[in-house]
């Protein structure tokens, strides 16, 4: 007999240490279908995949599973392979040191005779793969440190790709794309649908679950809320499903006053690490003003994050630069130093660089200001306790105590436990990269919102982020870098998302871009 | 207790050879006595020395017999062993600054001067090499010692020349065959003598003289008539091995230690001042072993016929 | 199945229960071999003085560890300091009092400058200390020329051999039990106010009687003999400073997180280098006082002393549960592991056991007594 | 400044470069201090059979070091299997070509069950090899009673002193040149193809001849006294098939990953314990190898054979710039790194230096050499 549904999971209930993150869910899939699955930060979206894909092996969760009708009780990933279940994880897996060919094919190798390494096959198979991800500039000789979180994803996807697949889990596989690439991405995904291919989306940004899902399945606190056609529901319904309220406007963006110009950055120069020959930001100079948020568009691998990382002192290259902050130069070579004159930065790998994984998630806010609650070095416990628990209250981070190791977080959760972590020192200067990287809608709004008060109360922002929509919802003016040079500065008042696309590919010359341009409107 | 002794024999170190048939002899010559034997290996390690005396001690053995790694650090805990009466003695190797209550030992310098004066009797004339014990084990020094006194005089008449010494680090054979390939390289192979301070070292010596087809050609020197030394003997390609009739030291040392529980009085050969009094002293005598007199260690019973390949 | 999870939760929560457990055997086994001469008064205190150097030297490494280092070098390290405290006290006649000040600064200052290496020329720490483990050896060879220098001051032979009086042992223990309530009480409050699972009151009491049993008992066994020795006394106070300074202090936090996750905590704007480098600056001033009481124990500075110390120190880390990629481990684990270590050469000296034997059963229980920490604390793959 | 970059860049891309100029230093330094003593065919042939031990042991050790653990037993395992090797001679008239088989399938299997406990059991390698250290000394000194056991087979005996007939070390030298030839064209030409950096063509061209040169020299040199020996054969073999293995088999590319993101690469659906297990059985193979050399260079089976051999080959590979951290590193740079050492022992004891003179410059030349490295290629950590 055929069964109906390709894949079925049934009452599946997995806990850590005790504490539920799954209870009881159940989902379905039919072949070619898309099912979405939707849910807050820590709903246990991605747990739940882990579990189909057998990261958590049978056993180690109650409940059934079932496969073209029959139970599969895997034990480990190369039998949930063999049965043709292929998952994109939510982080990052790739192996830094090996070559994207190498990573593509890690586990499955095309060997030649004498179980010797294919090079050939599998580097032409790797390229085919890029291209068929529109970027065929990519190397795949390389080693994938050289590339970009954003590249970094695609090739993750592509290595999923590279497996025949018959169900396909995306977890979050957009969260640090930008359109173009989301759009490659969504084809692909109808593509493999046609081809009578499964997929589970998971992803924070609806507009793409909407795009091409068939089915959506909400989850919250390991719960089923409901499972609905595409076509029944809307984008605020689901939404509404989600969080359990309803959030009318996405973006709480407030009028707030901005004052004098703040901080000024010149001439910031990034060489890249490998080949300090190349530029990976190249002579970028802008300003900041007080109570001002900056928004920072661009395609992936602009070098947004290189620029940062060298305002904030920390590129791991040479970098040049001079900064002025309240109108003093200001000379920073660690993070260190920025952080004591008031400059702070979320960085956009929240993994290498946001997280002590180990630490409770209320050591890891307090982390950068330690000596506060310290008198001759010791520390006062319960006065920090009382400042963290306010700060899980206020960025409302999901944990079961704030001693439970920030490891053991969802991903959004761990996010907002970061941006808590670098509003401590309360820096003058916020640089958020890519903040709202795999945050929940309902979480979105939130961060929104207290950048908003942020603004109000004289703090100034530098958001980076690939998401235009945000980036437009709420910034008061939009930087644009393209191949690491300033392509555009605007003022954000109903600027159009093809504006910014349109300088950040370079089609318009900053020049052109009169009309809208700071330095008349302002000065 | 007096009718029934037990002795703690706390030694050095019994990985090597030599220390083994000390303790076996040692063992066998008190059961003989009537008396019980505790024995301890420190390995080569003062601390584990110290900690093993301590547990004799804390086991209350009648009396200890030490053979110290570092002759020098045993002042504290042979002061602990005193207090709890238990007598000491000292096998071996003499223990510096403490109340022993006897020491027993073949002289060290006296070793090192034979182990010279056998390599002279067959090289009068000619280059020699010094092969120097661990850096660390003070016996060394006694040993270095010892050949000096033959060997200054010579090289001070001009009839032999020393070409340089080193010390091979915790008597480790394949040291000494490095150190040797190298020593003989920078001569082009012209030495006559190598004075090795013990048979390990004086192994490792031999295989690189062997490399040079030099094995036989070049004296060398030895101590403590290992198994695979005295076959090196028998074979021609090591000159001497000085041998110390381990049977007589162990069996003498049980013999004291008893009589020490006892309240009698052993008969004391000599008197050696180990830095806060003059201890009683056994010395026994060595002898060297050559190809002539190699059958002694048969007749001795240190070795069978068929060991040494005799017949 | 179920009551074994409930077991491993228990094991895992005070991860330090399955290394008393290994403990208690180990004693069982030795006390009846021995028929009962292992557990006397003057065995054990024979056996804390014995692990008190292997103790102090671990008190350190357990935080270089703990920040994802290593150090090879503090065996050397070790004999170096022991050394020079022989020499200035031999040929330059210095009274103890000052001797003691001048070799916990050399220390500190070996230390730093390893830790200055690692830190700041991002030399791997394995190097360094590989390196400073022949260096130091070296310069203690040539300091001492080889040979063994005995020392004369009374009072510093008495650092490593004297005890502490009888009736100060019994003040100081009542102190200490005071001390082990409060705190117990306190962090229970804590954990209720952050809704932190507690254990039932019955087990807290349970605790604390077991706790307060353990203090009297040992004082008393101690004072039964001569007291407490003034080495195990030291190694006591560093327990307890430095579990204080890992749990509440600024630099103990910032250890841990540097094992955990280098990048993020240098991004958060802590100076990782310098936490680094002081890290290695402790080691060292360990390094001294161990040194000191070596030498002291050996009434002389030798120059094999320390040899192999570093592996003492470093497997005692590990039986006690410190992790290897660093981020986590305590110093009480630590100092049981040095105390198994310490037991089974004890132990099996007094049952004279051949040399060879020790070797392989102190090897196959070290490797036990890790697996069992594995497999006892749950934890998913 | 900028040229300072492009000597930088030079040294990053070929990261031997470094090392190979140390050694040239080193070199030239004890050649005149021992008036050309140094550099004869013999004392280079000297030096290479010195260093040919520590070689094998590296080679092993190289990987288990790139797969992010690390094995402290290899010292004892080399003793153990040599004294085993010496014991089958002696005691059971073991012809050799029966002898060596069964060394090394015992050394497999000592490495797989460390290499079993530390992948499936996970206890920490470091652990395990301490663990192992002990043990297997202990088993040896069981085994040989702590005595010295000279062996008599001469084909033994000549495994570790025979030299390679001269033609033949011509004609093999030949065929060597004729690979590396074929070789870095065929790599040129893929890294071309997958346009990739590659060096200009009067770089390459210096490049092989540099090759051919140090080749030819290397083989006349030898001949030129005895012929190349065999354990310096046998080394370089090794290292000829494990750098092909790193670079081209499914195995090699696969500890890289583990030892680059072992997360990632299990989450691959690759089996990690069974690479690590496998790892440390080749460690094993590695050490039956050395150890079988070692007992044929001193002709009998010793106790204390390979006493902290594991410190030379551990040190050999992080000199030869294996990353600590693990993921990255390779053989070639390890067996550099041990002629590095090697050529300090050798040439120090040439000069006859004092040994605490010995220890202290040998330590302090390690850590320059690592610093070097470190500064020389780019980039923070
Ligand atoms: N290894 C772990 N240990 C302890 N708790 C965990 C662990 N992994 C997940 N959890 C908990 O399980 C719950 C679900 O986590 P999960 O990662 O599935 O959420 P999610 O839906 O993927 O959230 P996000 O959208 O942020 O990725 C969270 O509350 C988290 O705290
Ligand atoms: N530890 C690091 N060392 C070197 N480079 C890093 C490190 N962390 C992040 N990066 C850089 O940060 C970027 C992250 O990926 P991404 O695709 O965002 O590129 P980008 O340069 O940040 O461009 P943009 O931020 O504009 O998208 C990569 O370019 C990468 O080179
Ligand atoms: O017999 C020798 C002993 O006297 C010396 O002290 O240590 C090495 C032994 O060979
Ligand atoms: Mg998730
Ligand atoms: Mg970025």
């Amino acid at each position: 007999m055929v069964a109906e549904y390709l894949l079925e999971m049934r009452g599946i209930v997995k806990a850590f240490s005790g504490v539920k993150a799954l209870d009881g869910i159940s989902l379905a899939v039919r072949a070619g279908e898309c099912v979405g699955l939707c849910g807050e930060n820590g709903a246990g979206k991605s747990t739940l995949m882990k579990v189909l894909s057998a990261v958590y092996p049978y056993g180690s969760w109650e409940g059934q599973i079932f496969w073209d009708g029959a139970e599969l009780r895997a034990r480990g990933i190369r039998e949930t392979e063999a049965a043709g279940i292929v998952i994109i994880h939510q982080e990052l897996m790739l192996v830094p040191h090996l070559s994207v060919t190498e990573n593509i094919f890690l586990g499955n190798e095309i060997t030649g005779f004498g179980g010797l390494l294919d090079y050939e096959a599998m580097h032409r198979r790797a390229a085919e793969l890029m291209a068929e991800l529109k970027m065929p500039h990519v190397n795949v000789a390389l080693p994938v440190s050289q590339y970009g979180g954003g590249h970094q994803q695609l090739i993750e996807i592509a290595k999923a790709l590279n497996k025949k697949a018959r169900l396909l889990i995306l977890d979050e596989p957009t969260s640090s794309l930008t359109r173009s690439e989301t759009a490659i991405l969504l084809d692909i995904i109808r593509d493999l649908k046609r081809k009578g291919v499964a997929c589970v989306m998971i992803s924070h940004k609806l507009d793409e679950i909407e795009a091409v899902c068939d089915t959506i399945t909400v989850i919250r606190d390991g719960q089923h809320i409901g499972t609905r056609p595409m076509g029944e529901l809307s984008v605020d319904q689901i939404i509404t499903m989600m969080v359990g309220r309803e959030i009318s406007n996405l973006f709480p963006r407030e009028p707030h006053d901005i004052g004098e110009v703040i901080f000024e950055a010149r001439n910031v120069t990034c060489f890249d690490v490998d080949n300090p020959a190349r530029k990976r930001v190249d002579d970028v100079s802008f300003q900041l003003r007080r109570g001002e948020i900056l928004g920072v568009a661009g395609l992936v691998g602009a070098g947004r994050t290189e620029m940062a990382m060298a305002i904030f002192g920390s590129y791991p290259g040479r970098s040049s630069l001079s900064m002025t902050l309240e109108g003093k130069p200001l000379q920073v070579s660690s993070p260190q130093e920025a952080v004591e004159a008031g400059i702070c930065l979320v960085p956009e790998d929240r993994k290498r660089h946001g997280i002590v994984p180990l630490m409770g998630v209320g050591h890891n806010i307090t982390l950068s200001v330690l000596p506060e609650y310290a008198r001759h070095g010791v520390l006062d416990d319960a006065g920090e306790m009382r400042v963290i628990e306010r700060m899980i209250e206020r960025m409302r981070v999901k944990t079961a105590t704030p001693l439970l190791p920030i490891k053991g977080l969802s991903g959004g959760n761990q996010q907002k436990a970061v941006l808590a972590k670098m509003l401590q020192p309360r820096p003058k200067v916020l640089i958020l990269d890519e903040p709202t990287r795999g945050v929940d809608v309902g979480a979105k709004f939130e961060i929104y919102k207290l950048m908003m008060e942020l603004v109000k109360d004289g703090m100034s922002i530098i958001m980076i982020s690939s998401e235009l929509p945000e980036l437009l919802g709420v910034s008061d003016r939009v930087l644009v870098i393209g191949e690491g040079r300033l392509r555009g500065d605007f003022i954000n008042d109903g600027l159009s998302q093809e504006t910014v696309l349109a300088a950040a590919i370079g089609q318009t010359s900053p020049a052109a871009q009169n009309g809208n341009k700071t330095e008349e409107t302002q000065t | 207790s007096k009718d029934k002794p037990v002795i703690g024999f706390s030694i050095d170190d019994l990985r090597v050879e030599r220390w083994t048939r000390d303790r076996d002899y040692f063992v066998e010559a008190a059961k003989a006595l009537g008396a019980e034997v505790n024995v301890q290996s420190a390995d080569a390690n003062e601390q584990r020395q110290i900690s093993q005396i301590e547990n004799l001690i804390a086991k209350k053995v009648d009396v200890i017999v030490i053979v110290p790694y570092n002759s020098k650090v045993l002042t504290n805990t042979v002061r602990d062993a005193k207090k709890a009466g238990i007598k000491v003695v000292s096998y071996d190797r003499l223990i510096l600054n403490a109340d022993v209550d006897a020491y027993i030992s073949f002289d060290n310098e006296r070793v090192g001067a034979m182990q010279a004066e056998g390599v002279v009797k067959v090289v009068p004339k000619g280059n020699y090499y010094l092969l120097g014990g661990a850096p660390t084990d003070n016996n060394a020094k006694l040993l270095r010692a010892g050949q000096m006194k033959v060997l200054k005089p010579l090289a001070d008449k001009g009839d032999i020349k020393i070409l340089g010494d080193q010390w091979v680090k915790d008597w480790n054979p394949e040291e000494a065959l490095k150190i040797t390939e190298n020593v003989l390289t920078k001569n082009a192979n012209k030495i006559d003598a190598i004075i090795a301070s013990n048979d390990g070292t004086a192994g490792g010596a031999i295989q690189a003289l062997a490399a040079q087809k030099l094995a036989g050609k070049v004296a060398v020197s030895g101590q403590d008539s290992e198994l695979a030394a005295a076959k090196r003997v028998i074979a021609g390609t090591q000159t001497l091995t000085v041998y110390k009739p381990i049977r007589q030291i162990a069996a003498g040392a049980a013999k004291l230690a008893v009589q020490l529980v006892k309240g009698e009085k052993p008969d004391y050969n000599a008197q050696l001042d180990n830095g806060s009094k003059k201890v009683d002293s056994v010395l026994l005598s060595p002898t060297t072993i050559t190809k002539e007199n190699v059958d002694l260690l048969v007749t001795d019973k240190f070795f069978t016929k068929e060991q040494l390949g005799l017949k | 199945m179920s009551t074994l999870r409930d077991i491993q939760q228990v094991f895992s929560r005070y991860k330090i229960l399955a290394l008393l457990i290994a403990i208690a055997l180990i004693w069982a086994f030795f006390a009846w071999q021995s028929d009962g001469a292992f557990l006397t008064a003057r065995n054990l205190s024979n056996l804390l003085r014995q692990m008190a150097i292997t103790a102090m030297l671990a008190c350190g490494m357990v935080f270089v560890i703990i920040s994802g280092e290593i150090d090879l070098s503090v065996g050397s390290m070790l004999g170096l300091l022991g050394g020079v405290a022989a020499v200035l006290d031999v040929s330059f006649h210095l009274p103890f009092w000052l001797n003691l000040p001048i070799v916990l600064l050399l220390g500190l200052l070996l230390g730093l400058f390893n830790g200055y290496w690692i830190a700041y020329l991002r030399v791997p720490s394995f190097i360094v200390g590989l390196a400073g483990m022949l260096v130091f050896r070296g310069v203690l060879l040539a300091v001492t020329d080889g040979s063994t220098i005995a020392i004369e001051s009374e009072s510093f032979v008495d650092f490593g051999q004297a005890y502490l009086p009888v009736t100060a042992g019994y003040v100081l223990s009542v102190l200490l039990f005071g001390l082990m309530i409060f705190f117990n009480l306190r962090s229970r409050a804590n954990r209720k106010r952050y809704n932190l699972a507690v254990a039932p009151w019955w087990q807290e009491c349970a605790k604390l009687v077991a706790i307060g049993i353990i203090i009297a008992g040992f004082v008393t066994l101690l004072n039964s003999y001569e007291g407490i020795p003034l080495p195990v006394l030291l190694m006591l106070v560093l327990l307890g400073a430095f579990s204080f300074m890992a749990r509440s202090t600024v630099f103990g936090r910032r250890i841990y997180a540097v094992g955990s996750n280098l990048e993020a905590t240098r991004l958060s704007g802590v100076n990782t280098r310098l936490v680094k480098m002081s890290l290695f600056g402790l080691m060292g001033l360990m390094c001294a006082l161990a040194g000191l009481t070596n030498t002291a124990r050996l009434a002389a500075g030798s120059p094999s002393a320390g040899n192999m110390g570093e592996l003492d120190a470093i497997a005692s880390c590990f039986i006690g549960g410190t992790s290897m990629r660093g981020g986590s481990g305590t110093v009480l684990g630590a100092i049981i592991g040095a105390l198994i270590m310490a037991s089974l050469d004890n132990g099996m000296s007094m049952m004279s056991v051949e040399s060879y034997w020790q070797m392989i059963v102190k090897g196959s229980i070290l490797l036990l007594a890790v697996w069992l920490d594995v497999i006892s604390s749950a934890g998913e793959r």
